[in-house]
């Protein structure tokens, strides 16, 4: 391919971003092949990682880019729009895929029976598409259309989990219920927006809904699309389907969906509330402090004591994500750039820690088949590098320096301060510590305790290792320079405040 | 101590020369005390001799720093002594020898040649 | 279900002028109410009915599973590749207008394409969904009618 | 390229390649030759901040070489060396991995531009060297090590929020001189001040160095307290307190030093004694008096060293350094003995050695900034340090009542390193020009006139006279083995005394509070296993019809709220 080429695609790539791993779903299907799958899913996750790449520098450089679908003007067709926030977002939900591909052979060979190999590369390829669609677009109902598109997938990824346990099928049934309430609530907000302004793109959302911002419909459809994404981001208490989901899903279905899922809901979130409404409305000011904030804080703490108590560890650190949501959330419920960028800092960073987590009880899954407390001890030494991942990871789930957990929690200590709330610094601080006892339970089981009897397993492969330590290390390495990715979430949360993006 | 040979290992010649002679300044200590007496006499006088730039005014005095020395370090043993009056405990106080933090076996076994 | 003859013969004189109405409403989706979501159901329909007349397994036979299962995809790539035609011309992704000369015919040759990929994928995944429910009981007995 | 690769990394890569290499001489050489590649690396660094990059919107600078942080730098890399060499023998690998690592932290701390990157390496030299402590691996250095963590950690805690509040006031977090005016300057003081074991805060420094290995003593006694001191020189050059903190600090261990037992222990007192003078030094903040606290701290580790050395050898060869037990070696240990002696007319300032070169520096700075009454404390303390430093670790390890130990000579590689640095030592003491060289202001001192000379021998030589009288009328006070109390007798017995005291008191009153308020403790620990745990209310898998329930609960919530802003 010449240079040309190459640069005359550069304009298209907001619809391949979206429009290449929709295709290869099909194709992924009637390739049927476990293998032969994995390597398509595996080339498809890394074109698309390419592709966001290409878009975030794109955006950093020139600005907001636009794309309208089919030679469609804006209000009529529908348009992809990407500034920084959603760039950001793109980087992530692709980078984590194609992390996670490379791993999954080997994971999805011993978690998954072999005649549905190719069926969950398709759904893992359409929940990439679906994500990545709810990402891009510039327009509230294909919002909702992608949303479905990435729901009914990642309801497929999580019970494909009942080869191992038969409780994935009940967890992946209730997921659908909530899955479905959610997202219903959220058409009816955007259906009720538009009775009022008579639009669907977003844009155009944002310049009509000013005038009628004491409008009922308004108020209601506001309630109903931040009920509607918070069901969707596992807000507090409405996260009760994710303990389940995390726990049974197959090891690599975890790993993607913990990293990036809740974290494009998220997205939506913010979009909605800062660019459709905004805080200076009187209801959405009331909202974000008598709702978000309190059950942000709430969730902080409730999850992560939850997370203590419990004795699998792949649901110890499904609350402990319930908790983190409850981080992001806060940071939004300040409504300030200080707020803003501390929840999109911790968006991308949460992606890089829960990644590498899950990756590593991924090894442990394979090689000991059993991630309770009892299934990790005395792995410390019998899979050194696992464990050093795993633990590495877990410090930075608590905000040690030099990890970018330290970053999300200083810039949300900061946001804080800044407002002057000592009491929420100091929540979040408690919540940070009481972290240390969950991530410590694992390190004691795991190092300090004697394998049990007669079990003898060996260090995970290194088809596994290797995209774990990639995310390990991107751990460490935006945690020592955070220059970078304060500087886009920065950019983004001005964005978001400013009005239109 | 276990490893102590019963009788002192014989030095090279060299050191063995050396601890002979330490020997015998051991064996008489007058020599030694006398050595030190006549020296300190001689710097007594030494300080009549020389022409002093006094930095701080005591230095002035004749004699500041013989005197000094001398009654200072009486002063020290004299205040030690009475501290340790004060502070002395038997030497298990804070933990029986078992825990002692210096046990020596370990500095024994790490012995390599 | 053999023994009711009536319904058997209306069945069978019925379902070709389902399939031939899902066909016309297919084709019309360029220009009036129609298009490649309506046209599947309705021959999707077609499909569901012979089956209830002539029991699930003759209807396996007729529409293989296996077949169907490379339907469904093959409709959703129709429609990704005619949005990749586009962009390959020159134009947006799905810009119908770059696919041949004449603004107006590219846009009619697009829709039915695409919309024909979309009436593909539709009727074989309702199918599909039927015969996956119907295949986890046995046919309904006569006497339960 | 290479001139920007910071020294610390080479302890950090070397370490881990140490442990590939099998255990034994390789290892040990191996070892040797980090500190070397350190040292030629520093000398390569032109002067200056390098490696500056950006952490929380702060700037850090992890390479800032400049004529202070050189002379420290230079001196704990050398230190390093003729520790490893001093444990050549030592075939514990987590002696061996701490040793890196915490010569590596200090060495990184030294060179730190900012006060993050500070406090990253000041923990770090506490977590790391903790292990020589522990790998004396008796139940006693267990808790000894504790004890120092728990200290050495909490400095660090102290500095962090001293930074914090610092950097929250004035939004920088650069390693520059400060004002002593507010809190947070306060608590970064306060942290620098545990390190350098101030009076009072100075126990750890007595309780943990005697209790390490014989080599690991050696080790610790070269970089903590100097880093400390190199820290304060940094941060608070001419702070007018330091002055009489320092002079305390040379003046009270002189008494605890005469009547310890441990011979280790005397030094560590003797090791608090000395970094008084370095303090009155930064305290006084002329050129002069920081240019006699670097080169004192130079001169100081090597002595200091080789007195170590020397009590490490005979510990090694007798397993003990008690003064009870001990005498007459110098017929087993002759070299030891020498290097001892040399180490002791060094500490001591005798002409000729180094310790004469470098406090008299502090001492005219003092007697010039016009503090004479300090400078009559120091000379006072001059005297003190020939007591127990310079009389009676010689005296009666090597000399007075023979205890008739016949061991042998200490093993190769501990005479091959002490007689390196008491060859340093008296290298520096001859021939002083090179140290004053390399100091942070230029010098303009001639320590040799007749006049210091003199009165220096005069001060010295009348106080030995006065120890063979005492010693001669049985005056001088006989050595038992014994514990002496100190500030340490108020956290290791007062407080648990106290605090068993109240906790049994007979008070039914507070007996009841502390059961009721444990029997909260534990029933709120309880509620929370219970509605938390993985069958509590949040914990437990919670059904559909509930979850769905919440969300219309939530929704009514949201509507009221947003009902409720019109």
């Amino acid at each position: 391919m010449t240079g040309a080429t190459l640069s005359g695609i550069v304009p298209h790539l907001p619809a391949l971003q979206v429009v290449v791993p929709l295709l290869a779903a099909p194709v992924c299907f009637l390739l049927r092949r476990g293998v032969i799958c994995w390597g398509f899913a595996t080339l498809v996750s890394w074109a698309a990682f390419a592709t966001s790449l290409v878009l975030l520098q794109v955006v950093l450089a020139d600005g907001t880019i636009r794309y309208e679908m089919g030679g469609w003007a804006a209000p009529w067709g529908i348009e992809y729009v990407i500034d920084a926030t959603n760039a950001i977002v793109l980087v992530i939900v692709s980078g984590i895929g194609s992390a996670v591909m490379p791993y999954a052979r080997r994971s999805v060979m011993a978690e998954i029976p072999a005649n549905q190999h190719g069926l969950y590369y398709t759904a893992y390829l359409l929940c990439l598409a679906g994500l990545l669609g709810v990402t891009i677009t510039g327009d509230a109902f294909n919002v909702f259309v992608f949303l479905e598109i990435t729901s009914l997938s990642s309801y497929i990824l999580v019970s494909a989990g009942a080869g191992m346990d038969r409780r994935a099928l009940t967890a992946a049934y209730n997921y659908l219920v909530l899955g479905t309430v959610g997202a219903t609530f959220f058409v009816i907000g955007v259906g009720l927006l538009y009775m009022v302004t008579g639009t669907l793109n977003i844009i155009d959302l944002s310049e009509r809904v000013p005038a009628l911002q004491h409008n009922r419909t308004v108020h209601v459809a506001f309630a109903f699309i931040v009920v509607g994404m918070g069901l969707k981001l596992a807000l507090f208490p409405l996260h009760t389907w994710l303990p389940n989901a995390y726990t049974y899903a197959p090891s690599t279905g975890t790993a993607f969906l913990a990293a990036t899922s809740t974290k494009v809901s998220v997205y939506v979130l913010l979009r909605f509330l800062f660019v459709v409404f905004a805080p200076s409305y009187g209801f959405m000011a009331l909202t974000l402090d008598y709702v978000l904030l309190p059950l942000a804080l709430i969730g902080m703490v409730a999850a992560t004591v939850a997370a203590i108590y419990q004795y699998n560890i792949k649901r110890l650190l499904a609350y402990s994500s319930v908790a983190q949501i409850g981080y992001m959330v806060l940071g939004i419920a300040y409504g300030s750039v200080e707020g803003l960028t501390a929840a999109i800092l911790h968006l991308f960073n949460h992606a890089l820690m829960k990644g590498a987590l899950f990756l590593a009880l991924g090894c442990i899954m394979l090689r000991v088949g059993d991630v309770t407390m009892r299934g990790v001890q005395g792995l410390g030494r019998q899979m050194p590098w696992t464990m050093a991942a795993f633990v590495t990871g877990g410090l930075s789930l608590i905000g040690v320096p030099l990890t970018v957990g330290f970053i999300s929690k200083w810039y949300l200590i900061t946001a804080a301060l800044d407002d002057g709330r000592w009491p929420i610094a100091a929540v979040i601080l408690a919540s940070s510590l009481l972290a240390i006892i969950y991530v410590w339970k694992i390190v004691e089981a795991a190092y300090l305790k004697e394998p049990p009897e007669g079990r003898v397993v060996r260090e995970a492969p290194l088809s596994m290792l290797v995209p774990t330590w990639v995310l390990v290390l991107a751990n460490i390495g935006f945690g020592i320079n955070a220059e970078f990715t304060v500087g886009v979430a920065r950019t983004a949360a001005m964005g978001l405040l400013g009005g239109a993006p | 101590m276990s490893d102590h040979p019963a009788s002192p290992i014989t030095p090279d010649r060299a050191t063995g020369r050396f601890v002979r002679m330490l020997d015998w300044l051991v064996a008489n200590p007058m020599r030694v005390i006398a050595g030190l007496a006549i020296v300190c006499g001689l710097l007594a006088v030494v300080d009549l001799l020389y022409e002093k730039h006094p930095s701080v005014p005591v230095e002035a005095l004749p004699f500041f720093y013989p005197v000094f020395g001398f009654v200072i370090y009486a002063l020290v043993i004299f205040g030690a002594k009475t501290l340790r009056l004060i502070i002395r405990r038997r030497e298990d106080y804070y933990a029986p020898y078992s825990i002692d933090a210096e046990t020596p076996n370990s500095h024994m076994t790490g012995e390599q040649r | 279900m053999r023994h009711h003859l009536v319904l058997r013969v209306v069945s069978k004189i019925l379902i070709p002028f389902i399939i031939l109405y899902g066909l016309y409403v297919q084709f019309h989706g360029d220009f009036s109410p129609g298009g490649g979501f309506q046209a599947g159901v309705i021959v999707a329909a077609a499909i569901i009915l012979y089956a209830l007349i002539f029991g699930i397994e003759r209807a396996r036979q007729v529409f293989k599973p296996e077949v169907l299962l490379v339907f469904a995809p093959l409709g959703v790539m129709i429609f990704a590749l005619v949005g990749y035609a586009a962009l390959a011309l020159g134009g947006n992704y799905l810009d119908y207008d770059w696919l041949v000369a004449n603004d107006t015919a590219g846009q009619h040759i697009g829709i039915i394409t695409v919309e024909f990929g979309v009436g593909l994928t539709v009727a074989a995944v309702m199918t599909l969904i039927f015969l996956a429910y119907a295949g986890r009981t046995r046919d309904i007995d006569d006497e339960d009618w | 390229m290479l001139a920007t690769i910071p020294p610390f990394l080479v302890y950090l890569i070397g370490a881990p390649l140490a442990l590939l290499i099998p255990n034994g001489s390789l290892r040990s050489a191996f070892m040797c030759l980090v500190p070397v590649v350190g040292i030629l690396l520093l000398l390569d660094i032109p002067y200056g901040d390098h490696l500056t990059t950006s952490i929380v919107g702060q700037s850090v600078t992890l390479l800032r070489v400049d004529s202070l942080s050189f002379v420290f730098g230079l001196i704990f890399n050398i230190a390093a060396f003729l520790a490893l060499v001093f444990a050549w023998h030592v075939r514990d690998a987590m002696q061996q991995v701490s040793t890196l690592l915490y010569a590596g932290s200090a060495v990184g701390a030294v060179f730190c531009g900012d006060l993050i990157s500070l406090f990253v390496f000041w923990e770090a030299t506490a977590i790391t060297s903790v292990f020589l402590i522990w790998a004396t691996r008796t139940e006693g250095s267990y808790h000894t090590g504790m004890r120092y963590l728990i200290i050495q950690v909490g400095s660090g805690v102290i500095l962090l929020s001293g930074v914090l509040i610092q950097a929250s006031q004035t939004g920088s977090v650069a390693f520059d001189a400060m004002k002593l005016d507010g809190l947070g300057t306060g608590l970064i003081f306060l942290a620098f001040g545990i390190k350098c074991a101030f009076p009072l805060l100075h126990n750890w420094l007595q309780d943990s160095y005697p209790a390490a290995t014989a080599t690991g003593t050696v080790t610790l006694s070269a970089f903590t307290t100097k880093l400390a001191v190199y820290a304060l020189a940094r941060g608070f050059p001419g702070t007018e307190v330091l002055i009489y903190i320092g002079a305390v600090m040379t003046v009270f261990p002189i008494f605890f030093a005469a009547v310890e037992n441990n011979l280790r222990k005397v030094l560590a007192y003797s090791l608090n004694n000395q970094l008084g003078f370095m303090v009155v030094g930064i305290g006084v903040g002329t050129p002069l008096a920081l240019n006699g606290t670097a080169a004192h701290a130079f001169c100081h580790i090597l002595y200091k060293a080789v007195l170590f050395m020397s009590m490490g050898a005979v510990l090694h060869r007798t397993g003990t350094t008690k003064a009870s037990e001990l005498g007459g070696l110098y017929r087993s240990m002759p070299i030891t003995m020498v290097c001892c002696v040399i180490g002791a007319a060094s500490i001591s300032a005798f002409p000729l050695f180094s310790g004469f070169v470098s406090k008299s520096l502090i001492q005219s700075a003092t007697a010039d900034t016009g503090h004479w009454i300090v400078w009559l404390v120091l000379l006072f303390a001059s005297v003190g340090v020939l007591e127990h430093s310079g009389i009676k670790i010689p005296y009666f390890t090597f000399f007075g009542h023979d205890s008739g130990i016949r061991c042998k000579e200490a093993p190769w590689n501990m005479v091959t390193a002490m007689v390196l640095t008491a060859a340093l030592c008296v290298g520096i003491g001859v021939y002083p020009a090179p140290l004053y060289a390399i100091l942070p202001f230029p010098v303009d001192y001639q320590p040799y006139t007749v006049a210091h000379v003199v009165t220096q021998l005069q001060m010295l030589l009348f106080a030995l006279l006065a120890f063979v009288f005492l010693m001669r009328k049985g005056l001088y006070p006989a050595e038992f083995r014994a514990t002496n109390l100190d500030f340490d007798w108020i956290y290791r017995r007062a407080l648990p005394v106290i605090i068993r005291g109240l906790g049994l008191g007979i008070d039914t009153v507070w007996s009841r509070l502390i059961g009721g308020s444990r029997a909260m403790v534990s029933a709120s620990i309880d509620a929370a296993s219970r509605n938390f745990g993985p069958y509590g209310i949040v914990g437990r898998t919670v059904r559909v019809g509930n979850g769905v329930a919440w969300v219309a609960v939530l929704l009514l919530v949201t509507l009221l709220v947003g009902y409720s802003a019109d």
